[in-house]
């Protein structure tokens, strides 16, 4: 694969661009793999990656249904952090947030990301106790957090109302360190660079089936035809209930719709990410200009990839009265996606009832951030046959012994 | 030059001239121009730069799918960024600014130069500017991200009201063209309500453009009189202005309406979102034109030929003397007879195809006007504005056969069906080859509730281009929604239109077709956006197949046009580029808005006060009015201390802890949750919501429960007094009432129907005013009227009576450990008790005091508080609660689940009392401990944490409760918090009783 | 934006009125049960895409509950009951069979 | 009485519409078998009428009586006879599973009277309020503005809302602003 540099382009220019090659190929299946990976959205291909980098287990398929990164990678609203409360969950996220650090590095592809900093608004004194015991968690952690006072949220944002009348911000919980990241690229980096180490991303095919015989996963059934696996790892966000059902288990996870909105682009007034859990709302601008806007969830399972408009209202609604300039400022576009929700808001990486399939799904609201490190501990997982520090406590086994990991017991923080 | 014409201009009134302002320059327009109509009448043709290269970019088309011709409109409070030019109405005092240039539109330093853009081809950015790792964020962002984004950031706070408006319909009609109008007309008369909305101000569309013939007169004749029969029908509302923004699931219409845009200085909200329960929809939104596809296609001046011919017919404005026409079919032929007719000069046709023959050709040849067919336009020359094109053969590769001098170009690539509305909630399309348009599938239509389809797409939006059969196809989609919507409609007149008939287009994708390389770096697609045929060449080259890669690689379509000129013409070449057919790569996803819509309209009148409901206790104007430092607790504000002059918040909860220990307090607990539970089964049920027996309980009795989630985890506590055999009354926590009593319907109506059980929930019938303090007594002797002694009234019961003749029902319960009553009294009467417990209070001290007062009050009784000591994860044993939980009952919620391993784990934080060894150390809220041990994660071993910590005025000094490993088995050891400042404040393990802990106060 | 007929009032209801309950016809398992029993009662979901059972709240109007049978991917509503249902009703689970002839009829 | 006070002590406001808090209104809360003989009886001796049809409300000279779901009526009298009734249901139930409670003092009335009244209410609530869905005699719970509320008309051009008293002042600001003169009528 030959490098992007700057150098490159120029090279490039000069014969109009007639030159580059393929970011990644489209191979026509091969009958067997070591390792089948079904759905390629970020947790997909960075457990590909993985795999092949930390254990140079190279001969992957990664299938997917659609095109790569077109679930729900392609449609969040990208926030990177890493502050979380509980210590498993502090652990993944901020092994996945120092993966971002130099993730443009290493897959030599810019994922433009942007350490700009993140910000969660408390607005209420039950916030303000939640968010301090999240600073002193992270503390403990090594998660980079302060729990700062409305004058540095002004300053550091200058077009919050800080003073407004219903929910006037108390402070906030800022990781200067968190940001977000172009999400397509995310995606597009890994699959070049696992195109590159030689695995096979099969695009426009679904997974219809899993084969299975004494406890153990043969091999998968495709839209283009059976392939064969010594081992599978089901990586599909929110069609993990049905791929689940076709290899016969059922999981904690109920699958419903998220969606997000951008504005029409404006010259840059907003350096931060702002999270407002209290009113329900967060809001980043994008490189190009829009203000990129995310709320809530539907309360009912859906696989439309289209959400009720009440939660845009809501989120909007509460976004006017946290940034009253918004007010004039137009929603250009509005989408959904469908998420992964689980009995305790927590992801799921782990083995299954069938011997050699593991699963990785359960991401929610919040998986975006969590694309590298939930790569890194999925990988070792299918490697090793057993989840390592950082996937062990993500077990499936933890809904029967009534050991959750539950984040939004501080502020009820999605995202 | 773009100019007024002498003469035409049928929606402008010359008789009413309108002054406005544009980059700084005062200029004229007349009552109905739009902004876009105004500035070219006044010459103005480089109106914006372009996204990414910062291009010179002009007026392209006269709708909303203008992608250049933004603008900053207004001033201050009142400025929008992004304001199309082609959908603002002029009036007077009208303030406009370009955008996306600096320092000036003229001189835009911006603006790269032609060798420059071959650096940055489609996603460059994914390249390069990857070292070193920091620059990212510090050098090479910052720089993009100033050369992006559009217009100014607004900076003063809206000065504009909304408002939202529902509305039942059985059809809705979306577009208010001809097609529109016949679709409503036949759906009104089967007696359906129907709905209409245009999102312009005016009706009739395209029809009056090109001149249609309906029944025998013109088109105005039959829009006006079909408008006039609408507006008379009593079922059938039409509005203007309003833009039919999203179809949504089940029949979910948005639509948006734009009330004071055109008058800004009328009162009142400036839009009106329309949230719209339709039971058959029907879109009638016509066609957009496309361009085509050469080198320079972007230079001002060159526009589509639909809007040269709007701009001519419809403002009496020429967008140039000479203007040659570029085309691939009929329709661009109206526009040459059009600026024939207006004595302007139209140099040539520059016809695709290789012959043109029908009606329109032969008219236009008739009147003179060259024909060049089987020629394209190999490149428009010319920098700010068009100064000439050059010719070549449509075939070839380019080679340039002529040079034609003109001002001007107006350019048509056929028409798309607008269907954006049927796509929005899973509609499906079909590849019409013949017309080279996406037509929508009848056979698959986006379904309602029932399944069945709920919209019909009618006219122009549904293929049909020619006004005849445009007409016939609306009234039959009127007549189909009716009767899909359950109405019987009369069999159909359908009005007959005639206009001239037209030969078939030819799809023309590239012109030329062999056009190389630097002719494509130079062929735009999406304007705004700067994407070039090159663009998606590459994007197809390097991998990004999918029609969704491609888009989100070049950001084809994503500008605030959402592609409405861009889609067609640039699938069709990625299509070309993967050697597939169009309908194989299909479209993106359309997605609502179909025009973006103001974030004001949508938050709709929930602003300021009227933001979010504030829950008021019938107490809450007193607080207001004597300085409450206000607390919000769920929906509700309570006061978290009542200062006085002169006094900060610290002191004054302490002043509010110290009268209430030594004399008396009041407090306002009207927020606590008041919950009825009555019927023969009320106390069985009560024994399974809570942990505790309630059904043992007698009558006049109170008891402190606790209840649980079916997970375990402890969720509400409170006080249940049994008021009779049958019936129960449960006191919730202020932020649980609603949930509980819904938690409590939830297990009666779907779990345990067979019992007899209703519930109320009376929180608000109440104010309930707790008198609190070693002196309460005497306060309630005062006001008279009930026997509250000890004998009469002892700890744990409640009486009834009235107390200053007011009717009241006093609990003796205590949440401070004071002797305490907690008195009931109807809502409406709230306010009047209170003040005369503050009248009758006064001689005994008596004092108000906040929530904060009764949070140290209760922790320095070692009481818990949920969402302090519990927070979702924690079961009644992790508090030391077990004398709560019974052992007696078989079953309650929670009970299978705290059965289980971890539920059961010894190693479960349990609650603690804490006391600093220095007593001025007040321990953080949310403090951890830690035992000096670091886990394999890197993460340092936590053993316990600060659940509630504070300064104590009664005991001086600070305490806390927190849940600590084994705690309860370490008391008097000393363990570790650090500071997140690094500090580390040592405390001591102690019981989490501070104050009496023989409950000496209380029990008096 | 469902619309969802409320059987206990006959509102046709817009969602705003509605609050969603998750899985119907879900069987409790309490104290005595097993580990397994208790596991699945409390968090295993079929979450199917396509014909699925669910409880809804007519929150905002009546107060009552009440079941529905809908399709998550087509959002298509089959029907609604009352709560008190043990089993969807059977002209019901016909009726569907008729609309979804592949699918593979009600799973607890 | 004189200690009794509404939420916003009978403030009205002259719009396009006029809005006017009612001021304090008996009302009961009747669960139970709204089949039965008993109850039928009950509240006909309370406000001398008859059980409502599922989302009826009727009124006579004793008061109203409105039916708010499958086991559930809400009955209004005057303010103070509302403990007499719910006393004297009780009673007349006693044999019964039931439950009859006075809620005069958790609510906030609103009257809204003039020509455009159903658009007041449409700015909204998503139910529909034409006459299609909505006249005299009909009792809609449902949300209005942001919070849950009950209304019924009892004239073609007057509406009665009723709310719950914490938000009471809420209502009113609410209902002032949709009926903000010059913004009304909008579907003539
Ligand atoms: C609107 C929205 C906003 C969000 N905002 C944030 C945010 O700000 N920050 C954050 O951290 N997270 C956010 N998230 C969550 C985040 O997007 C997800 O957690 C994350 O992208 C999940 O990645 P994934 O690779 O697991 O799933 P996906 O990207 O969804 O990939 C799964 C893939 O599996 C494929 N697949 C499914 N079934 C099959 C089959 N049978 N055969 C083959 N392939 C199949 C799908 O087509 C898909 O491509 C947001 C999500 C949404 C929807
Ligand atoms: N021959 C051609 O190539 C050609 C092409 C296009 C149109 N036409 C002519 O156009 C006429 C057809 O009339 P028609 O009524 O079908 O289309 P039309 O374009 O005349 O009218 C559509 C109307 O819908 C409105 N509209 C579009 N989207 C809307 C939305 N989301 N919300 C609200 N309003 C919206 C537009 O403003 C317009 O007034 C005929 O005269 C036909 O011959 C001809
Ligand atoms: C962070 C982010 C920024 C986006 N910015 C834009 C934008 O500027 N213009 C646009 O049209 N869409 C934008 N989108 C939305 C996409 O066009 C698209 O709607 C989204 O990825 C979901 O895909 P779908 O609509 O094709 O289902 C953005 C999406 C994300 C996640
Ligand atoms: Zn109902």
């Amino acid at each position: 694969m030959k490098r992007y540099s700057a150098f490159a382009i120029a090279r490039e220019a000069v014969r109009y661009h007639q030159g580059w090659e393929r970011a990644w190929a489209s191979p026509v299946p091969k009958k067997e793999y070591d390792v089948i990976i079904v759905g390629a959205g970020g947790h997909g291909l960075a457990t590909a990656f993985y795999l092949g980098k930390n254990f140079g287990i190279t001969n992957v398929a990664i299938i997917e249904k659609g095109w790569l990164g077109g679930g729900n990678t392609g449609r969040n609203t990208t926030i990177i952090r890493s502050n979380y409360l509980q210590d498993p969950s502090a652990a993944i996220y901020e092994k996945a947030r120092s993966l971002y650090e130099t993730m443009s590095q290493d897959l030599n592809y810019n994922v433009m990301f942007s350490p700009r900093g993140v910000m969660m608004l408390a607005q209420t004194e039950h916030e303000v106790r939640g968010y301090k015991r999240t600073a002193h968690a992270n503390a403990l952690q090594g998660v980079k957090t302060e729990f700062i006072t409305p004058g540095k949220v002004k300053y550091l944002c200058p077009i919050i109302e800080v003073n407004g009348p219903r929910f006037p911000v108390l402070g906030a919980l800022w990781q200067a360190r968190g940001g977000t990241a172009r999400h397509d690229a995310v995606a597009w980096g890994y699959a070049r660079a696992c195109s590159d180490m030689g695995m096979d991303i099969i695009q426009q095919c679904e997974v219809t089936g899993i084969t299975q015989a004494k406890g153990q996963v043969t091999g998968v059934e495709t839209s283009k035809g059976a392939i064969k696996c010594k081992k599978l790892a089901m990586v599909v966000a929110g069609h993990c209930g049905v791929l689940a059902e076709k290899a016969g288990f059922r999981l904690p996870v109920e699958s419903v719709a998220l969606q997000a909105l951008v504005s029409e682009p404006i010259k840059p007034c907003m350096d931060v990410v702002v999270m407002a859990n209290t009113v329900h709302g967060y809001m980043s601008q994008s490189d190009k200009g829009e203000m990129v806007i995310g709320g809530g969830t539907d309360g009912f399972n859906n696989y439309t990839q289209r959400g009720s408009f009440h939660h845009i209202e809501e989120t909007v609604r509460a976004l006017v009265e946290t940034f009253p300039m918004i007010s004039r400022l137009k929603m250009l576009r509005q989408w959904g996606g469908i998420v992964d929700v689980t009995g305790d808001r927590s992801p799921i990486l782990s083995k299954t009832p069938l011997g050699n399939c593991f699963i990785n799904c359960g991401w929610g609201t919040g998986g975006f951030k969590a694309i590298p490190g939930s790569g890194w501990a999925m990988a070792e997982t299918i490697a090793k046959g057993e989840p390592g520090a950082l996937a062990a406590p993500f077990g499936l086994d933890r809904f029967k012994e009534g050991r959750f990991i539950d984040e939004s017991v501080a502020a009820g923080v999605a995202h | 030059m773009s100019t007024r014409l002498q003469t035409g201009g049928t929606i402008i009134d010359r008789g009413q001239q309108i002054e406005f302002r544009w980059n700084g320059k005062r200029l004229r327009g007349f009552s109905g121009d739009t902004l876009a109509s105004a500035l070219l009448a006044n010459n103005q043709m480089l109106l914006g730069r372009s996204f990414k290269y910062h291009r010179p970019r002009g007026l392209v088309a006269s709708g909303a799918e203008e992608p250049n011709a933004l603008v900053g409109l207004g001033e201050g409070a009142r400025f929008e960024p992004n304001q199309r030019a082609t959908t603002t109405e002029l009036f007077s005092g009208l303030t406009a600014q370009p955008q996306n240039a600096w320092p000036s539109l003229e001189f835009d330093i911006g603006a790269l130069n032609k060798m420059m853009t071959r650096f940055f081809p489609a996603g460059f950015y994914y390249k390069t500017f990857m070292y070193p790792r920091a620059a990212w964020k510090h050098v090479f962002e910052p720089v993009i991200r100033k050369a992006a984004g559009l217009g100014a950031a607004p900076k003063d706070p809206d000065a504009d009201t909304y408002e939202h408006y529902h509305t039942h319909t059985d059809v809705m009609v979306i577009g208010g063209g001809i097609s529109g109008l016949a679709a409503a007309l036949e759906a009104g008369r089967s007696g359906a309500r129907v709905l209409l909305v245009e999102q312009t101000a005016n009706f009739g569309g395209r029809a009056i453009v090109d001149g249609v013939e309906i029944d025998g007169g013109d088109a105005e004749s039959w829009i006006n009189e079909t408008l006039k029969t609408l507006n008379e029908m009593d079922n059938v509302t039409v509005v203007n202005r309003c833009l039919g923004a999203g179809v949504y699931d089940h029949g979910y219409v948005l639509a948006y309406q734009r009330l004071t845009d055109h008058t800004p200085d009328k009162d009142g909200p400036r839009h009106r979102l329309w949230r719209i329960r339709a039971k058959q929809v029907v879109t009638a939104t016509g066609a957009l034109e496309r361009p085509l596809s050469f080198a320079g296609n972007d230079v001002p001046g060159v526009m589509l030929a639909g809007a040269v011919r709007d701009y001519a017919t419809l403002y009496g404005v020429s967008v140039g003397d000479r203007v040659v026409i570029a085309t691939n079919n009929d329709d661009a032929y109206r526009t040459a007879i059009t600026l024939h007719r207006a004595g302007l000069i139209v140099p040539v046709i520059v016809d695709a195809r290789p012959e043109a023959n029908g009606t329109l050709p032969e008219q236009a040849r008739a009147l003179g006007i060259r024909i060049d067919t089987g020629k394209a336009i190999a490149k428009v020359k010319g920098g700010k504005r068009v100064t000439g094109v050059s010719l070549c053969v449509q075939a070839g590769e380019g080679s340039v056969l002529e040079e034609v001098a003109c001002d001007a170009v107006a350019m048509s690539g056929g028409w798309s069906p607008v269907v954006h509305l049927w796509s929005h909630c899973g509609g499906k399309l079909n590849w019409d080859a013949e017309q080279a348009m996406f037509r929508p599938d009848p056979k698959r239509p986006p379904t309602g509730a029932d399944g069945n389809g709920m919209l019909h797409v009618a006219g122009t939006a549904n293929g049909y281009l020619d006004a005849a059969s445009a007409l016939a196809d609306a009234g039959q989609a009127g007549r189909d929604a009716a009767k899909d919507a359950g109405f019987k409609p009369a069999a159909g007149t359908a009005p007959k239109a005639v206009s001239e008939a037209e030969a078939p287009i030819l799809p023309v994708w590239s012109m030329p077709q062999g056009a190389g390389v630097k002719l494509q770096m130079k062929t735009f697609l999406d304007y705004q956006n700067d994407v070039k045929v090159s663009d998606v060449r590459l994007a197809a080259r390097e991998g990004y197949e999918s029609v969704e890669h491609t888009k989100r690689y070049t950001t084809l379509g994503m500008a605030t046009d959402q592609g409405k000129l861009s889609n067609i013409n640039g699938l069709a070449i990625l299509a070309d580029s993967l050697n597939a057919e169009i309908p194989r790569v299909g479209t993106t996803t359309f997605r609502p808005p179909y025009q973006p819509i103001s974030m004001g309209a949508i938050a709709g009148s929930a602003r300021a006060e009227l933001f979010k409901p504030v829950r008021k206790s019938p107490v809450h104007a007193w607080f207001e009015d004597n300085g409450a430092v206000w607390e919000p607790v769920g929906d509700w504000r309570r006061p978290y201390t009542i200062r006085q002059a002169g006094e900060n918040q610290k002191d004054a909860v302490k002043r509010e802890i110290l009268n209430t220990r030594q004399n008396v307090g009041l407090l306002d607990a009207s927020t606590l949750g008041k919950i009825i539970v009555k019927g023969p089964d009320a106390g069985k049920f009560l024994d399974l919501l809570y942990t505790n027996m309630m059904s043992t309980l007698k009558p006049g009795f109170c008891r402190y429960g606790l209840m649980c989630t079916e997970n375990g985890f402890l969720t509400d506590d409170g006080v249940v007094a049994r008021l009779d055999e049958d019936t129960f009354l449960c006191h919730t926590t202020s932020g649980g009432s609603d949930r509980i009593h819904a938690w409590m319907e939830d297990w009666l109506q779907t779990e345990w129907w067979d019992f007899k059980v209703y519930t109320a929930n009376l929180t608000e019938q109440y104010a309930q005013i707790a008198v609190v303090g070693p002196k309460a007594r005497q306060v309630l002797e005062k006001l008279g009227g009930m026997d509250v002694s000890k004998e009469s009234l002892p700890f744990m019961r409640f009486a009834e009576g009235t107390l200053a003749g007011i009717p009241a029902r006093a609990f003796r319960i205590s949440f401070s450990g004071e002797l305490s009553y907690e008195i009931a009294v109807p809502a409406s009467q709230g306010r009047a008790f209170w003040d005369k417990c503050l009248e009758a209070g006064a001689e005994f001290g008596i004092q108000p005091y906040g929530t904060e007062a009764l949070h140290v009050m209760r922790a320095e009784k070692g009481f818990i508080m949920i969402g302090d000591e519990t927070d979702g994860t924690i079961i009644p044993q992790d508090l030391n609660l077990n004398w709560a939980i019974s052992k007696k009952k078989a079953d309650f919620l929670g009970k299978r689940a705290q059965e289980r391993s971890h539920m059961t784990d010894p190693d479960r934080w349990k609650l603690v009392g804490l006391l600093t060894e220095n007593p001025a150390d007040v321990l953080p809220d949310g403090a951890y401990a830690v035992d000096g041990t670091t886990a394999p994660t890197g993460i340092k071993t936590t053993i316990g944490r600060v659940t509630s910590s504070y300064y104590s005025p009664t005991l001086d000094r600070s305490i806390a409760m927190g849940l600590v490993k084994h705690g309860p088995e370490r008391m008097g050891e000393v363990i570790d918090f650090p500071t997140t400042e690094g500090a580390v404040i040592k405390a001591k393990i102690v019981d989490p009783v501070f104050f009496d802990p023989e409950g000496e106060k209380q029990n008096v | 934006m469902l619309l969802l007929t409320c059987p206990n009032c006959g509102v046709e209801a817009d969602e705003t009125e509605l609050s969603a309950g998750g899985q119907a016809h879900l069987k409790r398992f309490a104290a005595g049960s097993s580990d397994d029993e208790f596991e699945s009662y409390l968090f295993h979901r079929s979450n199917a895409k396509g014909v699925h059972f669910e409880r809804w709240r007519h929150s905002y109007g009546c107060g009552k509950w009440f079941l529905a049978a809908r399709d998550t991917n087509t959002l298509e509503v089959f029907g609604t009951y009352p709560a008190q249902t043990p089993e969807p009703p059977k002209d019901l689970i016909a009726a569907i069979k008729k609309k979804r002839p592949d699918w593979k009829g009600f799973a607890k | 009485m004189s200690d009794v006070q509404s939420v916003l002590g009978g403030a009205s406001f002259d719009g396009a519409v006029k809005v006017t808090e009612a001021g304090v209104q008996g009302m009961i809360t009747l669960r139970g078998d709204l089949g039965s003989e008993a109850l039928a009886k009950a509240v006909k001796s309370a406000v001398g009428l008859a059980v409502p049809a599922p989302l009826a409300v009727k009124s006579g000279a004793k008061g109203a009586v409105a039916w708010m779901s499958p086991d559930e009526l809400l009955l209004t009298v005057p303010y103070d006879q509302a403990e007499a009734a719910v006393a004297k249901l009780t009673k007349a139930l006693a044999d019964e599973h039931h439950l009859a409670v006075n809620v005069s003092d958790a609510r906030a009335v609103f009257t809204l009277s003039g020509d455009a009244v159903r658009d007041v209410l449409a700015k909204g609530t998503p139910a529909d309020v034409s006459p299609a869905g909505f006249k005299p005699g009909v009792i809609r719970r449902s949300q209005l503005g942001l919070v849950a509320a009950a209304f019924w008309m009892t004239s073609d051009t007057e509406v009665t809302v009723v709310c719950f008293r914490s938000v009471g002042e809420y209502m009113y600001n609410w209902l002032c602003t949709a009926a903000k003169p010059g913004t009304l009528p909008i579907v003539s």
